[in-house]
């Protein structure tokens, strides 16, 4: 038996292998998903109040990924502590909450109002979110905004709070350390690359939204660059997330220095996809003589 | 809803460039209600599954109808007999029959024809008639299958049966009306019965509810997911001037 | 006859179809390439000297993409004058050379080496470098450092000069306006995405080079996005690059806001690929009843 | 070199998990010399064109020898008769036959006799005397066809021929020594036979000189292209050391 289990920050988890923000809903919604081997789940992206999100077109394929624009769509966290809290409270993996607002307050209260709500485990900043405050640039965008939402979100709760970065910076290590430094006890890396489709007929984006998130495989290359370049930057764990389908993949993040990561698109496609993950993480560590995924090197050169 | 390896088993063509496709999927044809959808992955292939209405579910096959229109169509139709696909399925919530109903038209413009010929079996075994209602460009691109009692034709060019459109040529006096087809088509039928039941086609992500990419806006505000609210809506529900008219070509290579 | 020709910021081209630097070498290596509906060429990317280059491995295929790290390997500006331009001078289209370096100086010094050697059209200023006086930080990545080294060139010419961007920045408008305002002739955009792949076998990154830049159909939707922004930044033309494959790809950068794009990658799998997507711009505005692609209409709202 | 679309004509299999492709290509057929290779696209399929060496030309036919290690190794062996391909070669710089040579010893391991069967043709047309090494992990693994007078086997396990490598199988006294197999094999080689020329494999991007992708170091310093200067170089001149020894799955999916 190959020993899987992951220590994230003094968070104990079964396996290296999460769902990801936005591509597990609230864990409620697909009943052939194989959830035996799911060390945790993240929530679909929850703001304070109830929001209806963008108009369609909301999704885009684009070669080997997609782009979406769903504008956070959500009940709220009134809802959100109603009807699924509860339910999450009886199962055997930890859920995050993906928290997301428009300003630094509004990140704060959004933690108070789910601190020490049963079933609610801990919880994943989402700072891909525009900074009403300031423009409408993403808080992920500026090392000192991502810190303060980081901060503001700390100190209101004891739970786990981790952060997720955005690639679309021009040094990931910059955040990464200033959110360690406002009390951060993971990163999650990466979340979506703002693309851009053109549809021919129309002469018009293809997403109402103009733009959207890419995500899946075409993204990993990149992913694991950034996840290595955190890793790099921090003390705190790192869990990657970008494109991973198979155990390959998930194998990629954690040699390149992450202690987890989440598998998000890929649930789409195959409701077994974590669980197969999950599988071949044990057995390439079995054939290559490891007993532990902690027993596995990770590549973190210091230069 | 289940997901099986199924292998392709039949393949025939019934109008210009459109073909349907069986596949031998015992339990998801065997679970599949009128106006779901299976969710068909390739592998080599396009990144995401693509949805495809049954069209028929007998003796443990699956058919579905299709035109190329671009990378995972063409894939489809290029399979030879023995291929696997993924089907995931049956999704989403399909027709409503009455048994109440003495007549029922099936409405549909071009493709739109997908989900009909599982409908109107039900409908018979329900004791409904059927009256089908086909509209196309032209002759030619007339589905040459079809079920029910009577049917009603319409072209654009006046090839076949009226000139027009499928919608004009429902004949009065249905107890129920169920339509597919572009939306634009569909906007019209809600229009003329708001309490027919209409089939809609958005792009979906996941096609089980879990992405939220398959937003239908409704009259009423906000947003279903087509993939498991729909893809069978009441017509009048729509708001129709916020939904795509027309799904185009996206992936490329 | 539909009219394709180009007006690049008072540069005539014959269409709108360039082929991209470091995927066509010195125009010389592939015999197949169909030249006929070439509007240009970038020359493979050169520097003042000579250099070697990264050792192999140097490619690595990923989903719908690639990772390149080439290292710049080229004769140097001499071999490049001698060799290259001479035959340049004799071509149907003009050559534009990619130009690289590891300080400003050297970047004016370079361009003073070819303003006026006959076969050299014009200039692309390739700032994805390592500027070694700031500590091997991207000319790119940094709008004042990007200012300056487009002030450079545009000191010792006269001919066109184009400036390619980086797309790893936050906001690759900042950037677009200062190399603007330095008296940039057109933009380029983008260069290539930083990425990384780890082996398996080796637990280690599969390039030598550690990372890579990441090329194709993958980062299209990015990099149709990223020159959208820098079209909607600056008045001056861009050039879009990433991802093309066929006339479509093509067309949504000139949708977008492009002017003319570039061929990169494509051009390793089909010899044709620039011909097609020629062609296809041609066929697309036949059918939809436009008679020059200055007619198409461009997406390019102000907001 | 020609780019052309060539269906498959031919499949065999040559030893465990090898097979021989045959594809119809005359003006690439006719024009490939020993050593060369041929660049193959495969749509739908991986973004990239995948090198294999021409193992036969004959008769418009160009035979390629492969085992499935990757996506598009599978997709290559999952083809149908009839299915095309695009073919791009031939590409590179092969084996240079001296006709002075009364023998040549051809050595491979594993798949590197990949290029082996057109050289010995080649070979023996120009009066060279063939001398056929040929190693493997085992009797199964050792490809079943070869051509040449003589043939001397190796096995890693001593199943059939000696045990141990190819390069230690080789006899002494002959003239010319022409291999092929992984780079470290190849290293070997160039301890004992400084002048033999060795086919190298590197990644590649383009096949036809453009990329600089495939770069090999050279003893002398600097990086040729296996594509164009290669892929057969004086065993001595490559620095072994800078060349990585094993290519491994890179795409996924
Ligand atoms: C519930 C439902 C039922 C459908 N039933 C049928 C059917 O029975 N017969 C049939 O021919 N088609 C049907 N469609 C449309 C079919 O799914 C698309 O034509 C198909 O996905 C196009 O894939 P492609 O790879 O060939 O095209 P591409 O354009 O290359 O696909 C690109 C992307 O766009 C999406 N897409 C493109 N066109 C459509 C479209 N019209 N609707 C939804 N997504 C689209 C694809 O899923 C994919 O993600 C249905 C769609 C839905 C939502
Ligand atoms: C000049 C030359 C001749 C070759 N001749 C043969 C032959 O005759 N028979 C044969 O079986 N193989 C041959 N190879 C290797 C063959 O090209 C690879 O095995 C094949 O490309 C792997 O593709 P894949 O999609 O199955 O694997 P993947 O690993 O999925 O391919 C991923 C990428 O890595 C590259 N790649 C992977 N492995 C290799 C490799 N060993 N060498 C080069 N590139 C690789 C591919 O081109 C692709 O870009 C040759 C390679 C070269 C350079
Ligand atoms: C449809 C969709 C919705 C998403 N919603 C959220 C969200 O609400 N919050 C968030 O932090 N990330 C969200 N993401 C990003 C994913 O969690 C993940 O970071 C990204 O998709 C990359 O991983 P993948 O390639 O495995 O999908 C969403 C992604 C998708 C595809
Ligand atoms: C092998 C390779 C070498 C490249 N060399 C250069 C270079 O020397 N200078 C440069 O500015 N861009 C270089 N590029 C980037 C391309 O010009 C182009 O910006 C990028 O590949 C994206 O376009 P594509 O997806 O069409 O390839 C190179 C790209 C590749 C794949
Ligand atoms: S397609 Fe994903 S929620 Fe409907
Ligand atoms: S493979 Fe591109 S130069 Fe050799």
């Amino acid at each position: 038996m190959i020993e899987l289990e992951v220590d994230l920050g003094g968070l104990r988890l079964k396996g290296p292998v999460l769902a990801a923000s936005g591509t597990f809903g609230y864990g409620t919604e697909v009943p052939l998903l194989d959830r035996s081997k799911l060390a945790g789940m993240v929530s679909k992206g929850i703001f304070l109040r109830p929001r209806t999100g963008t108009p369609p077109a909301r999704i885009v394929e684009t070669p080997s990924g997609m782009l979406n624009a769903i504008g956070l769509q959500g009940p709220g966290v009134d809802a959100l502590i109603r009807d699924y809290a509860p339910l999450w409270a009886s199962w055997a993996f930890p859920v995050f909450v993906n928290l997301n607002a428009e300003s630094i307050e509004e990140y704060g209260e959004l933690t108070a109002r789910l601190d020490g709500v049963p079933g609610v485990a801990g919880f994943e900043v989402n700072i891909s979110c525009p900074n009403v405050d300031q423009g409408g640039m993403y808080f992920g965008n500026d090392p000192v905004a991502a810190g303060r939402v980081t901060a503001a979100v700390r100190r209101r709760t004891k739970l786990p709070v981790w952060v997720k970065l955005t690639p679309m910076v021009t040094d990931i290590g910059v955040v990464a350390r200033s959110v360690e430094a406002e009390g951060a006890d993971a990163l999650c890396a990466v979340n979506t690359f703002v693309g851009m489709s053109i549809d021919l007929n129309s002469r018009r984006p293809r997403l109402a939204n103009r733009t959207g998130g890419l995500s899946g495989p075409a993204i990993r290359p990149l992913a694991v660059h950034l996840a290595h370049q955190a890793a790099r930057a921090v003390r705190i764990p790192v869990v990657g997330v970008g494109g991973i389908v198979s155990a390959e993949d998930a194998l990629e993040f954690l040699v390149a220095g992450c202690a987890a990561v989440q598998v998000g698109t890929a649930t789409f496609i195959d409701g077994g996809a974590i669980a197969r993950v999950h599988d071949g993480i044990a057995a390439y560590l079995a054939s290559n003589g490891f007993e532990s995924l902690e027993e596995l090197p990770r590549y973190l050169p210091r230069d | 809803m289940f997901e099986t390896s199924a292998p392709l088993v039949e393949r025939r063509q019934v109008a210009r460039e459109v073909f349907v496709l069986g596949f031998e999927a015992p339990e998801v044809a065997e679970a599949a209600l009128p106006g779901q959808f299976v969710n068909l992955l390739l592998r080599p292939g396009p990144l995401l599954r693509r949805p495809f209405s049954v069209y028929r579910a007998a003796e443990s096959r699956v058919e579905i109808v299709l035109r190329a229109v671009g990378v995972g169509t063409a894939q489809l139709l290029s399979l030879e007999l023995g291929d696997r696909v993924s089907v995931l399925g049956p999704l989403g919530h399909g027709f409503a029959i009455d048994p109440g109903w003495r007549s029922l038209a099936l409405v549909s413009g071009g493709l739109g024809v997908a989900p009909m010929p599982i409908t109107a079996a039900a409908a018979r075994r329900a004791g409904v008639e059927v009256i089908w209602v086909h509209g196309a460009r032209t002759a030619a691109d007339l589905c040459t299958e079809w079920e029910g009692e009577r049917a009603a034709w319409a072209t654009d060019d006046g090839s076949q049966g009226s000139r027009g459109s499928a919608v004009a040529a429902v004949p009065e006096g249905v107890d129920g009306v169920f339509a597919c087809g572009p939306n634009p088509m569909l906007a019209a039928i809600a229009e003329r019965w708001p309490d027919a039941q209409v089939a809609v086609e958005t792009y979906m992500g996941c096609g089980t509810g879990v992405c939220l990419g398959c937003a239908v806006p409704k009259r009423a505000g906000g947003y279903d997911r087509a993939c498991s609210e729909g893809p069978v809506y009441r017509a009048a529900d729509v708001d129709w001037p916020a939904l795509p008219g027309h799904l185009h070509y996206a992936v490329g290579v």
